[in-house]
């Protein structure tokens, strides 16, 4: 099995982790833990490619996967300030609790 | 596969499986910060230094702060009444399993046709700027507008009504 | 003969490694390193145990200690032991497993903040060309370490303290990179090697430093001010507030778990005064031209010294500022003016030689200094304080 | 202008700092057990009993009346009356303490006991290295421990010890004087009475010369 492989099979190992993470939690921002793992097992296929592709001077897998950190971190940003706020609102985390549309 | 490979991909995944499992969420968000490292670990194995650093310095240094705040300002450190797991925690599970079945699946039939070894690049910080500033000044651009509206939008959404309690 | 005392301890290692088997040579260099940077500093933490016991006495007219040994030079051995020999403590509802972790993930941290410092000439441990970035990131994980330390022990001071401990470290965070960003600029390059070598040549005998122009002086003033921040230290010593938080986020702890804890604040302080020395103070090179045979890690450790003086000294004098004051502080007034110093950098720059860019850029900083100063003064959070008497 | 403050307040560290090395009132620091600073006049520690003359237990001036044992706020005196009487400097038979302890370990030093005592028979002393490794009757000092001279009282506090004495010598005058004076009448009324039938009234002896400055301290048994 060639190293890019061994990688990828990470890679992919880790994104269904942060799905069943996202899937299975009840707390919201165990929700968002989960999202945070697949976006980094993103990033590891993207370097994984960069690294083993045919053209590394090209910088391309590596440039993609700086933006994505730092779009990544923008997300979880305003994706905590909305688990903060609906805290505050609804006095819960719990995502089963959160089945009303009303203000 | 070096040793090494194998010992921070295990890091990594004892990292992450952990941050999924633990009952109580700020071990997992200390849990998370492990995979975090050992992400880190893997882009400096694939020779990308500057990746691995600024993963180190945006994820460790900010977000595994900002979700343990959150977690702290949310009161989530309270081990929750009924359960940890959503109601309907099988399907979930069954779902992901069959996400990595398909990407396993697909990894290992293209196996054959990935490339065996290849020179490892040697990316100096001077090739990043000059590619940052050449090629993708675009989306720089476009990042450091996304940021500053995060950083604004985040701050708006989780500001205080001063008019109190809706 | 010069030559050997500057490069004395480069060949030492290389002798040494030489004497093994040429398979463990790698292995051995970098162990040694490692070996040499764990033995160095934390003796230079002893020494400034003292000399800041001894200085702060001395700032106040008294005598500071002198009964451990002569001039009480073997107090620093007096605490180590009494820190090794001190009962450890572990609070019952204590998370055992963060609370045991939290001191060691803070030692380690900071310890690998030293590999990328340029100690000498070829004397950097890991010649990295991201040096710098390694550095900050080093840094940024120390947080979290303050955070694990104030939860863990489930104990409200200690939460306080770490709250107010990581907001103060992120706060500042922002204009301690802002105003390196400003060196890595000039000198285009991250690795600390580099920078050092920019600012190594001399005219007039002057040497070349980043701190003797108007963008490095105010980086200067500004990376100092948030090194203090960043290491909880004097003015901005909120988080073990001793009168009102107790001991802040090491507050349960004791024993050699405290002593870490102190190890880790006061090697903090060096590596960070260590940067900051190696990006605007010329890193190893002499102050004169005429100095150049002095070795060159001398220099390294004469700035590293003279900075923790002046940590010491700032601790003598500032009284502890509030927590919103801290806070306006960092983001109405240190972080605007680093980010004009981004621009007054580029300015610097583009107006190519000459004396009309030193006037121009001078200039333009200290409008801003006095404009942004005044009108903090002016909105009375920043300057002294203005006091209310009911009427 | 912003940070002037911080700049005048750093030299004046400097100073401090630079100006201990140089000129020598800057460090007051007395090393103490090496060096000593002379105790002021009116330093006060615990209490001691005082006694006249040579023997301890026949000169001590106290009397046994409980008031400061009574006033005490700890409340660490703790006094036995004598069942007999032995003269005092005036010569009255006063009563004496068998047994006087204070417990130092409580005592807060307040100088009450002093001011109540009518006899002046307790003072403050000024010794202060007192530690003992017996925590438990090390510190509980008995009559024997806490009766000391007069000499030593005039040297640890010279200025108050003359006035005491001065004080006593009236009355101590004042005593004779007026017991010389009954001595005489008593005379006159004798030598009166042996020209009247003798043995009208005994000639009251000393006791009417009670103490003029203590009040007449009524018999008090111990409730």
């Amino acid at each position: 099995m060639t190293p890019l492989a061994g990688y990828l099979l990470v890679a992919a190992l880790l994104f269904s982790i942060g799905l069943a993470g996202a899937l299975t939690r009840r707390n919201a921002i165990l929700v968002l833990i989960g999202i945070e793992l697949m976006l980094n097992a993103a990033n590891l296929n993207l370097i994984a490619f960069w690294r083993y592709g045919p053209h590394p001077e090209a910088l391309t897998g590596m440039m993609f996967a700086i933006f994505s950190i730092a779009v990544a971190a923008a997300e979880a940003a305003v994706g905590l300030g909305l688990v903060i706020q609906i805290h505050r609102h609804a006095h819960t985390t719990d995502l089963d609790q959160m089945n009303r549309m009303k203000g | 596969m070096s040793l090494v490979f194998y010992a921070i991909a295990g890091l990594t995944l004892a990292g992450a499986l952990a941050a999924v499992l633990l009952k109580n969420t700020v071990h997992c968000a200390l849990a998370l910060t492990v995979a975090f490292a050992g992400l880190a670990l893997l882009f400096l194995e694939l020779d990308a230094q500057f990746a691995g650093f600024a993963q180190i310095l945006v994820y460790i240094g900010a977000v595994a702060v900002l979700v343990v705040f959150a977690i702290l300002l949310t009161r989530g450190s309270e081990t929750p009444k009924d359960g940890v797991y959503s109601r309907n925690w099988l399907a979930g599970l069954v779902i992901a399993a069959g996400v990595f079945a398909v990407l396993g699946w697909a990894v290992l039939e293209s196996a054959r046709a990935l490339p065996h070894e290849t020179a490892a690049p040697t990316v100096t910080v001077l090739q990043i700027g000059n590619a940052l500033m050449s090629r993708y000044v675009l989306p720089l651009e476009i990042v450091a507008l996304l940021l500053t509206a995060a950083l604004i939008g985040a701050v708006i959404v989780a500001m205080h009504e001063k008019e109190g309690q809706k | 003969m010069i030559e050997t005392a500057d490069q004395i301890f480069v060949l030492l290692k290389h002798w040494l490694v030489g004497l093994l088997p040429a398979g463990w040579q790698p292995v051995a260099g970098v162990v040694l390193s490692v070996v040499a940077i764990i033995a160095v500093f934390p003796t230079l933490f002893a020494l400034t145990v003292w000399i800041e016991r001894k200085g702060l006495g001395r700032m106040q007219n008294r005598i500071g200690p002198n009964r451990v040994g002569p001039l009480g030079i073997l107090q620093p051995v007096a605490d180590a032991i009494k820190s090794l020999i001190k009962e450890d403590i572990v609070p019952l509802s204590a998370d055992a497993a963060v609370h045991f972790l939290a001191p060691l993930v803070l030692v380690a941290a900071v310890f690998m903040g030293f590999a990328v410092l340029p100690m000498g000439r070829n004397m950097t441990l890991v010649n990295m060309d991201a040096g710098l970035l390694f550095y900050f990131a080093m840094g940024a994980s120390t947080e979290l370490a303050v955070f694990m330390a104030g939860w863990s022990s489930r104990n409200k001071y200690s939460l306080l303290g770490a709250m107010r401990a990581v907001a103060q470290m992120i706060s500042y965070e922002v204009p301690l990179l802002m105003s390196s960003v400003a060196v890595v600029m000039m000198t285009g390059s991250l690795s600390l090697t580099k920078i050092v070598a920019a600012q190594n040549h001399y005219t007039w005998g002057l040497p070349h430093w980043y701190i003797f122009t108007p963008w490095g002086f105010a980086g200067f003033v500004m990376y100092a001010i948030a090194t203090t921040a960043e290491t909880n230290r004097s003015p901005f010593d909120l988080p073990e507030g001793e009168s009102e938080l107790v001991a802040g986020y090491h507050t349960e702890y004791s024993g050699f778990k405290f002593a870490l804890f102190f190890l880790g604040e006061y090697l903090a302080m060096f590596s960070i005064s260590g940067l900051g020395a190696t990006l605007f103070l010329g890193g190893w090179s002499a102050p004169f031209s005429f100095l150049t045979w002095v070795p060159s890690w001398i220099w390294f450790f004469s700035k590293l010294m003279l900075s923790i003086f002046v940590f010491i000294w700032m601790r003598g004098t500032l009284p502890r500022l509030r927590q919103d004051q801290l806070m306006n502080f960092a983001w109405k007034f240190v972080l605007p003016l680093t980010l004009l110093n981004l621009l007054v950098a580029a300015l610097w720059r583009f107006l190519g030689e000459g004396w009309e860019r030193w006037v121009v850029c001078s200039a333009i900083l200290l409008l801003a200094y006095v404009f942004m100063g005044w009108e903090g003064m002016r909105r009375g959070h920043l300057g002294p304080r203005r006091y209310r008497y009911a009427e | 202008m912003l940070g002037e403050g911080i700049l005048r307040g750093l030299a004046e560290t400097a100073r401090n700092f630079a100006g201990s090395f140089v000129s020598a009132e800057r460090l007051t620091t007395v090393q103490y057990p090496e060096q000593r600073i002379a105790p002021m006049e009116a330093t006060r520690d615990f209490p001691f009993l005082v006694y006249d003359g040579a023997d301890w237990e026949a000169g001590l001036r106290c009397v046994a009346c409980q008031i400061c044992e009574k006033e005490c706020p700890p409340q660490c005196i703790y006094i036995e009356k004598s069942k007999d009487k032995k003269p005092d400097f005036t010569g009255k038979p006063q009563f004496y303490p068998a047994r006087f302890d204070i417990d130092i370990s409580v005592c807060m030093s307040c100088q009450i006991c002093v001011e109540v005592c009518p006899f002046e028979a307790i003072k403050m002393d000024t010794e202060f290295e007192l530690s003992t490794e017996d925590r438990f009757g090390g510190l509980l000092l008995n009559r024997e421990k806490l009766a000391k001279p007069n000499e030593h009282y005039h040297k640890i506090h010279p200025t108050e010890a003359a006035e005491v004495d001065a004080r006593l010598a009236g009355e101590k005058a004042k005593a004779d004087a007026k017991a010389k004076a009954a001595a005489e009448a008593a005379a006159a009324k004798a030598a009166a009475h042996v020209a009247v039938p003798a043995g009208t009234e005994a000639a009251p002896g000393g006791n009417a010369a009670g103490n003029p400055t203590a009040k007449p301290v009524e018999e008090e048994s111990r409730a």
